[in-house]
């Protein structure tokens, strides 16, 4: 049961959340010029990494916000969430995570 | 002239209204709150002309702060999200009727949706709520966030439900689904047993 | 008084005496022991048979670690299979019985021979009994499975009742012993919000067996003044009878509270059995303590065979003397300690053994000055008796080899006594890593996996108590520091009278008189499985020197005790074997729960009726009157079919299909997913969702929309409709609704964030009766005789607002069944008393209800498809023949440019067609497949599949949709169809089997 | 030595100081013909395979852990081939007739016991999609059979089969020569039986770095050096897109957490496999007398080897609804292994943007059951550089020309 923070909400439990999976691919702008194999790996093509991830998560029970969480795939540490439409670097999520303090 | 008849309205909970007529002397008391007319609210909450405008209308201001609500009189507004509120009114009369709002907030991007009969409002009451909603719910209800006026959404024994202080202390108003209400009512009622054995 | 039981001292009440039942005989014990402690009282030690051998086993520790005393408790549907007596608590009307005794637990009918004792080395069952599947599956294996296993299940459901609870605290405490009472008092006092679980029924851990002085009181004095002074704290949370089985990422622990069992009391809802704690916490304390490790020596497995410091915990604790007379071999001081107070109590001391060369300190001085005999440097080599232990041959050893002559010493009890691990389960459930300290000759916490978290005390390998309390402390003052209104500054100092335990020697395996894996002897490592110290020798002979494959290739660790006392000295004998060094070897994989939990906890009230949501709609008590049965759709009641006295379902299901076609019916259609759409683009959103376009969808009126995913496949249908030119409503199936909804507003957030809309929920706003057949306008014209309801004034795919019975209703032209059509909206309240309005003023008209079966009908007789049904997720709108729904002058929208990959363009893709039966009659089986030519040789190629079949009624004969290849370009062409055997005849046609025109639905 | 009652009775007289080792622990060569990365079920048939039907002669298997310690011996140990769409069920059909014969085969007890596995179904469409799956399974010539309701009941007399459970049993489909096998054994019964025909089984060998040259792969890195190879598989559920990303090409996979338990071992009391995808439950009784059930995946991605434990509480909440005796039995070991799971919920067994180099992955909570044939159409595929007929669905380029298979459809999730 992750604790999750949502950007709005703060931290809640997992099971109000839903999952989006890998965060910031682009949707192609003009899906019809864009040739097979880039559709196919804009459809499914995933880093699918090992260590840490920028993900999606709905907040379906809550504030009904999708936003971003930094994680780290091989441990389930969290960094920290943003908001859909930010995209802070590493460093400034590991920031704010530790300006956050223990509580 | 049968189009003259007047239909009559009924609780999701009309079965269980024994059950849930505020008992005395109990540890926790859950009970069916008479029902408050509903409104969603979606507008932008960084436009303070907006939430001038909305206060203006309905005499609450709207909360911008997340979990917290707003009362004034008869109506309260609730913050759901970001751009999403609850209004709460306890009579009908206490606002006016939905067009006449949105017109009120035409010049606005927002949007004003009855959902009076989505939902059921159930009371929660006594020392030991907190300890029934515990048995329900991963939020922490002994946080000193906890305060009249707080208020979340979340889950229930697996339903969406708005979990909401009405007082100082041990007294919390569910929102709930008509549809999941007569489960979530069964689980508060059965969370609840074991306060009031003698 | 029992003849084991001391007359004084212990944690029992001898104030109520406990009547007990053990195989069929009655004991006396008291309130406070455990069943494993009453029966020793009764100097009951033989108490099981082991798994694999047979071999008579008795009581072995005090704890969760106990590996031989496994009971089935209880009758009927509460027997229960697999306590351990060790943690059982004795309440009035316990009946207890061995497992695996047959059919007595003297008299065993599996003893084996010698010989075929010797053929079941580690993974015999992998070298042999294959060679004919047949004797495997139909006689050896029924044998193994008859042997294995444990207890038995009940026959009867669970009358108990068990529940969870949450809790958020700022510190949680595993293990109220010294350290952890120590852990919780500072944070607990500054107000911090504190929980404390001990699995003991009161608090005191390692202060509960031995005798220890704190601030100049005795050792449980000083914990009842802690635990007083805590129980004053409102803000902490105390739960004794409680085990932490699970620590996993985020400080998230799961704890089982015992709430019952131990006062023989039947649960109710307001009274649960156990109760699931699911804590988070900000900082967690582990002070979980440690578990004495027995010796690896031959036949160490003999009834009587206890280890040190569970002998400790029944003299002090219970006030039992399991034996009189004892004999302690043990390579650490701290055992002494066990076997002086053993002496205190009035038992015999025969002799100490000790491994150890030059044992020295204070406890060694101390036993040597009561007289008993002290053989340093020497080991167990055999032990006596069978049921019973008798006594045992010692012998000089130089740490490697026997150097000496054997000795023989008898007495009642053996105590013994390896070591103590520390108990990082939890530590390293939740990915902390362990590291090996020689010193204390096991595994230690090294690297932390869950920020704040610290183990202490005996869990970290700190076996002092003045050490556990001064760090117990010194982390509560931490956490009250964090909380932020700390009472101290600095750890407080106890002042402890505790005996110096000195320094222990490994002594992981003793030499036998043979090599140990060639006699009789037996050197037992984990005594549930009878794994032996052979079988580790045989597992790394055979390759099998990585520690997780000599685990599973010998089972080691695998039983119910979790190998809580064999581990450590299974791969340290593993590590002996290879060569290497037991850091090199590591540990295995410690794995929740810590101790074995109930399914009912796990389940908590997530059972019977509160299992999962029942949701009916408003007018769900009419239905239920009317004698409807119901389908379950996703959490959904829907009504399926109102069966008449007399009828059968398809009896009810032709009558209600007739009524539709030939007057009126009348349909709750509640379920379907509602949502509002409002802001300037919602035009532009819904062109973007929708396959088809609603550019110039003019306010009043309805368009039926497709939703497709991004690739490209049929995800959601429904009806659109414009409200005004910034106000649409949408509504979906009734499996999709909560799907689409978060499907537009992933979009609205995410991608498209410039977009002006809102979409709100609105399904259980609305009740809604779909009105259907050609009486519809009849029943239409009695609810509002005011309002013009003629095809002109209202015609197909429009919507009015009109006052239904003094409420403002939604009213839509639409319809599901080809038929002239009205659904009527209206606020969800009074969905019940419209749905009696309906029924009364259409009763000239015989207005039928309707379930959901004779809706299929109807629609399928109209092509329509069911999203779920004629779908499964691999179809797109042009595979379903709704190419005229897919727009072509849109720039773009969701799954347009999926329906131009190579593979969604091919024409021979699977595509929704009619099908017709050769007899008329003949209704094909929904599921049935599709084939071309039934004589092909298996396997026989498959075209299709039938996704919704039917009798029609109307029509005369049976209908039928079907997937099938190029089924588009097929039509009439001859197939054949397939189901559970039966072999049909069909004929591709068209999917519109009624009223292809659409004169009815036009009205 | 061969395995047989004899050998046994005969070393039992020597107290078992004979047995040689099951497999070698050779030292890494510097090349080798076909180097297979992933020392698990599916790598160590692959091996077996290449050495017995390819005559492949110098084969290495690298693993970096212990053979067989990923999801070989993680899961629920079930074997069936009861899947709906030709390819898959081809396969796994395949897979199980091997399983049928691997343990004389292979000379090892795989303890295959085919007690049969139940598929329920607790809704209408449930039951249209179970008939749509056995009518399929029935003409792909695949055993299947029809319950109805009654006829589960018979079958399984411990299922709650009443109408008023919350997930009422309309029926169920019965694949009677499916069941479970154990998982341990199947990993070593390979590694044993490859190792004899000379393949080179590597354990502590971790690979660090795929060694390209041009587009075509020439060997690998590995905490022991580098080893050369004329071709290479890569077999490593779990971290297929972390190997992968090693070759420079990506993969249309993520990486979930599935969970697994069992309870405390009891007396027989559950004959067969029964499974249910509308609420997430399979559960089955080992010879050792747990009861081994599975839950469905954990939403998020991860390669932590555990899960979350709400997954768990829903899955067991499930399982007393349809087994209400089972409540007072207790749970006693949990674990979660990682599955690389695709977009059509079906393996890639397939050749790769680089030349020589193939992959085998994907399977989902699907890949016990498939060792014995995804280990036969692999070793097929890299000794012939093209697929068996078999494995032809499973490309990679199936992702870029929609040409799915889709099991998540009718037939669920797979198991």
């Amino acid at each position: 049961m992750l604790k999750i923070k949502c950007p709005y909400c703060g931290d809640r439990d997992e099971t109000e959340f839903s999952y989006g999976g890998e965060a910031h691919i682009e949707r192609p702008d003009s899906p019809s010029e864009v040739s097979d194999e880039a559709w196919g790996a804009y459809l499914f093509g995933r880093p699918n990494k090992k260590g840490l991830m920028r993900e999606r998560w709905f907040h379906v029970h809550g504030c009904r916000r999708w936003f971003n969480l930094l994680r780290d795939t091989s441990n389930h540490t969290i960094i920290g969430s943003y908001t859909a439409l930010e995209k802070p670097s590493i460093a400034e999520l590991k920031k704010e995570s530790r300006k956050g303090g223990a509580k | 002239m049968d189009n003259l008849q007047h239909l009559s309205a009924q609780s999701p909970l009309y079965a269980k209204r024994d059950l849930l007529k505020n008992g005395s002397g109990q540890a926790v008391t859950l009970s069916l709150e008479s029902e408050p007319n509903l409104i969603t609210l979606r507008g932008d909450s960084a436009d303070k002309s907006f939430l001038a405008a909305v206060k203006n209308l309905i005499g609450s201001p709207l909360p911008v702060k997340p979990c917290s609500s707003q009362e004034k009189g008869e109506v309260a507004a609730l913050w759901m999200g970001p751009d999403e509120w609850l209004i709460i009114a306890n009579e009908t009369d206490s606002l006016k009727p939905l067009p006449e709002m949105a017109l009120a907030l035409a010049e606005y991007h927002c949007a004003l949706v009855d959902i009076s009969n989505s939902k059921v409002m159930l009371s929660l009451a006594g020392p030991s709520s907190r300890d029934v909603l515990s048995k329900g719910c991963s939020i922490d209800f002994y946080s000193n966030k906890w305060r009249k006026g707080h208020c979340v959404n979340s889950l229930y024994a697996r339903c969406d439900v708005t979990i909401w202080q009405r007082a100082t202390r041990d007294h919390y108003a569910i929102l709930v689904r008509n549809s999941f209400s007569d489960y979530v009512s069964d689980y508060l009622l059965d969370a609840a047993l074991e306060y009031n054995v003698a | 008084m029992s003849v084991n039981r001391l007359p004084s001292s212990g944690r029992i009440n001898r104030d109520v005496p406990i009547r007990l039942r053990f195989n069929g005989t009655y004991y006396l014990g008291y309130e406070g022991d455990t069943l494993a402690s009453a029966l020793l009282a009764n100097d009951i030690h033989l108490v099981a048979r082991s798994m694999k051998y047979a071999r008579p086993r008795g009581i072995m520790t005090a704890g969760p670690e106990e590996p031989n005393a496994i009971m089935q408790i209880n009758v009927s549907n509460r027997s229960e299979p697999n306590p351990k007596a060790t943690e059982t608590y004795l309440h009035p009307g316990l009946i207890a019985a061995s497992v695996n005794a047959w059919p007595s637990l003297r008299y065993d009918a599996r003893r084996l021979s010698g010989i075929a004792q010797r053929l079941m080395s580690a993974g015999f069952y992998y070298k042999t009994m294959f060679g004919s599947s047949t004797l495997w599956q139909k006689v050896f294996e029924p044998i193994i499975r008859r042997s294995a296993g444990l207890g038995k299940a009940p026959s009867d459901p669970d009358p108990d009742v068990y529940d969870h609870m949450h809790r958020h605290v700022d510190l949680m405490v595993v293990g109220a012993g010294p350290a952890g009472l120590a852990a919780a008092r500072d944070a607990a006092l500054s107000g911090a919000r504190v929980a404390l679980v001990d699995a003991l029924p009161e608090f005191g851990g390692s202060l509960l067996s031995q005798n220890r002085t704190i601030d100049k009181i005795s050792g449980m004095d000083w914990v009842s003044g802690v635990t007083s002074e805590l129980e004053t704290c409102d803000t902490a949370l105390l739960l004794p009878n409680t085990t932490a089985i699970g620590y996993f990422d985020q400080n998230y622990i799961i704890a089982i509270e015992r709430r019952l069992d131990h006062k023989g009391e039947a649960s109710t809802p307001a009274n649960v059995r156990e109760r699931l704690w699911h804590i988070r916490a900000d900082k967690v304390i582990l002070a979980t303590g440690s578990h004495e490790r027995p010796l690896v020596f031959s036949d160490n497995d003999r009834p009587g065979i206890m280890l040190a410091g569970a002998v400790q915990s029944y003299v002090n604790r219970f006030a039992v003397l399991p034996g009189k007379s004892a004999i302690l071999f043990a390579n650490n001081d701290a055992a002494y300690e066990a076997a002086l107070d053993f002496k205190k109590a009035g038992g015999d001391l025969v002799a100490v053994i000790d491994p150890r060369q030059e044992p020295q300190g204070p406890l060694v001085e101390e036993l040597f000055a009561t007289g008993t005999r002290l053989l340093s440097g020497h080991v167990v080599t055999a032990t006596l008796g069978v049921n019973r232990f008798k006594g045992v041959n010692a012998a000089p050893w130089n740490g490697h080899a026997i150097t000496g002559k054997e000795e023989r010493f008898e007495a009642d009890i053996l105590m013994m006594s390896g070591g103590w691990s520390p108990a990082v389960h939890l530590f390293s459930q939740a990915s902390g890593k362990l590291r090996y300290d020689a010193e204390i000759c096991a595994f230690v916490p090294d690297i932390y996996g869950q920020k704040e978290c610290s183990v202490i005390g005996a869990a970290n390998g700190d076996f002092s108590l003045n050490e556990a309390l001064r760090a117990g402390s010194r982390e509560s003052i931490k956490a009250a520091t964090a909380y932020g209104k700390p009472t101290r500054k600095t750890a407080r100092r106890y002042a402890v009278e505790e005996p110096d335990t000195g320094v222990s020697e490994a002594c992981w395996q003793v030499p036998a008189q043979n090599p140990a894996d060639q006699g009789k002897l037996k050197q037992f490592v984990d005594f549930q499985n009878d794994t032996t110290a052979a079988d580790i020798a045989l597992a790394k002979r055979e390759g099998f020197d990585s520690v997780e494959h000599m685990k599973r290739y010998t089972l080691s660790g695998f039983g119910t005790d979790q190998g809580k006392t064999g581990n450590i000295n299974a791969l340290a004998i593993l590590a002996r074997q290879t060569a290497s060094s037991i850091e090199e070897t590591g540990t295995t994989t410690f794995r929740p729960p810590y101790t074995p939990v109930s399914f009912g906890a796990v389940a908590g009230r997530f059972v019977g009726p509160l299992t999962d949501p029942v949701r009916t709609t408003p007018m769900h008590e009419a239905h239920v009157k009317a004698g409807a049965l119901f389908e379950n759709v996703g959490q959904w009641n829907r009504p399926w079919y109102y069966a008449r006295a007399g009828e059968d379902m398809d009896a009810a299901v032709r009558r209600e299909c007739k009524a539709v076609r030939k007057g009126v019916g009348m349909l709750d259609v509640s379920t379907l997913g509602k949502i509002d759409i409002q802001g300037p683009d919602a035009r532009e959103f819904i062109n973007r969702l929708y396959t088809n376009s609603v550019t110039n969808l003019k306010p009043g009126n309805c368009r039926y929309g497709i939703m497709c995913g991004e690739d490209g496949m049929v995800l959601d249908d429904g009806v659109i409709t414009c409200l005004d030119d910034t106000h649409f409503v949408t509504t979906t199936t009734t499996a999709g609704a909560a799907h689409v909804l978060s499907h537009m507003e992933d979009y609205l957030e995410t991608e498209w964030p410039d977009l002006k809309v809102y979409c709100t929920s609105i399904t259980e706003e609305w009740a809604t009766i779909a009105i259907n057949g050609p009486k519809a306008r009849d029943v239409m014209e009695r609810l509002n005789a005011d309002e013009d309801w003629s095809a002109k004034a209202f015609p197909f795919l429009t919507h009015k607002e009109v006052q239904i019975g003094g409420v403002m209703a939604r009213i839509f032209r639409i319809s599901f069944t080809g038929e002239l059509a009205y659904e009527i909206n209206i606020p969800a309240r009074y969905g019940l008393a419209l749905w009696s309005h309906v029924a009364n003023v259409g009763q000239e008209w015989d207005i039928t209800p309707y379930g959901t079966e004779a809706m299929h009908i109807l629609r399928a007789e109209k092509g329509y498809i069911l999203v779920g049904q004629d779908t499964d997720g691999s179809q797109t709108p042009q595979d379903l023949g709704l190419n005229w729904i897919v727009s072509t002058n849109k720039p773009d929208f969701i799954g347009m440019r999926s329906h131009a990959r190579p593979d969604t363009v091919r024409s021979d893709r699977k595509q929704l067609v009619g099908l017709m039966t050769e007899s008329p009659e003949f209704v094909l089986e929904e599921g049935a497949q599709i084939v071309e030519n039934p004589d092909a040789p298996t396997p026989i190629p498959m075209v299709g599949h039938v996704t919704s079949s039917y009798w029609s009624e109307h029509l005369g004969h049976s209908i039928a949709l079907a997937l099938i290849q190029g089924g588009l370009g097929r039509k009439g062409e001859q197939l054949h169809s397939f189901s559970l055997g039966n072999w049909h005849k069909v004929t591709i046609v068209d999917p519109i089997f009624y009223d292809i025109e659409g004169a009815h639905r036009d009205g | 030595m061969r395995f047989s009652f004899a050998s046994l009775a005969h070393n039992a007289m020597t107290y078992h100081q004979d047995w040689p080792r099951q497999w070698r622990s050779p030292t890494p060569k510097n090349h080798y013909d076909v180097i297979i990365i992933g020392g698990g079920g599916h790598g160590l048939a692959t091996a077996y395979y290449l050495a017995k039907n390819h005559g492949v002669r110098k084969v290495a298997v690298l693993e970096k852990g212990w053979i067989g310690g990923g999801n070989t011996g993680r899961n629920t140990t079930i074997v069936r081939s009861n899947y709906l769409w030709d390819d898959a069920a081809h396969l796994y059909e395949k897979s199980l007739q091997l399983y049928e014969g691997l343990s004389k085969d292979l000379n090892y007890n795989i303890m295959l016991s085919q007690r049969g596995v139940l598929n329920l179904a607790h809704s209408l469409q449930d039951v249209r999609d179970t008939k749509r799956r056995v009518n399929a399974n029935k003409l792909n010539g695949i055993d299947a059979e029809w319950l109805d309701a009654e006829a589960v009941r018979a079958f399984c007399p411990i299922i709650r089969t009443d109408k008023k459970a919350r997930y009422p049993v309309l029926g169920a489909s019965l694949q009677k020569r499916a069941g479970t096998a154990r998982h341990d054994a199947v990993a070593w019964g390979y590694a044993r039986a490859a190792d004899m025909r000379g393949v080179d089984i590597i354990q502590n060998c971790e690979v660090t770095g795929i060694t390209r040259q041009g587009d075509r792969v020439t060997g690998v890195e590995t905490n022991r050096g580098t080893i050369t190879a004329h071709k290479i598989g890569i077999c490593t559920a779990g971290h297929s897109s972390v190997l992968a990303e090693m070759a420079g090409f990506a993969v249309p996979i993520t990486s979930h957490p599935l969970q697994a338990m069992v309870s405390e071992p009891i007396k027989p009391v559950l004959d067969t496999v029964v499974m249910s995808n509308a609420v997430h439950v399979y559960v089955s009784q080992s010879d050792k007398g747990e009861l081994v059930l599975g839950a469905g995946i954990d939403a998020y991605q991860s390669y932590a080897q555990r899960g979350s434990f709400h997954v768990v509480e829903l899955q067991i909440s499930a399982l007393l609804e349809l087994f209400p005796i089972f409540s007072r039995l207790k749970l006693m070991r949990m674990w979660g292994g990682i599955v690389d799971t695709t977009p059509d919920a079906c393996p890639i067994i397939s050749t790769t943007p680089v030349k020589n180099l193939y992959l085998n992955a994907g399977w989902g909570t699907g890949g016990f059951k498939a060792i014995p044939g995804s280990g036969f159409v692999f070793a097929h595929t890299i000794a012939n550089e093209a697929p068996h007929a078999l494995n032809a669905a499973f490309t990679l380029d199936r992702f870029s020309t929609g040409h799915l298979i889709d099991e998540h459809g009718a037939a669920g999730v797979a198991h």
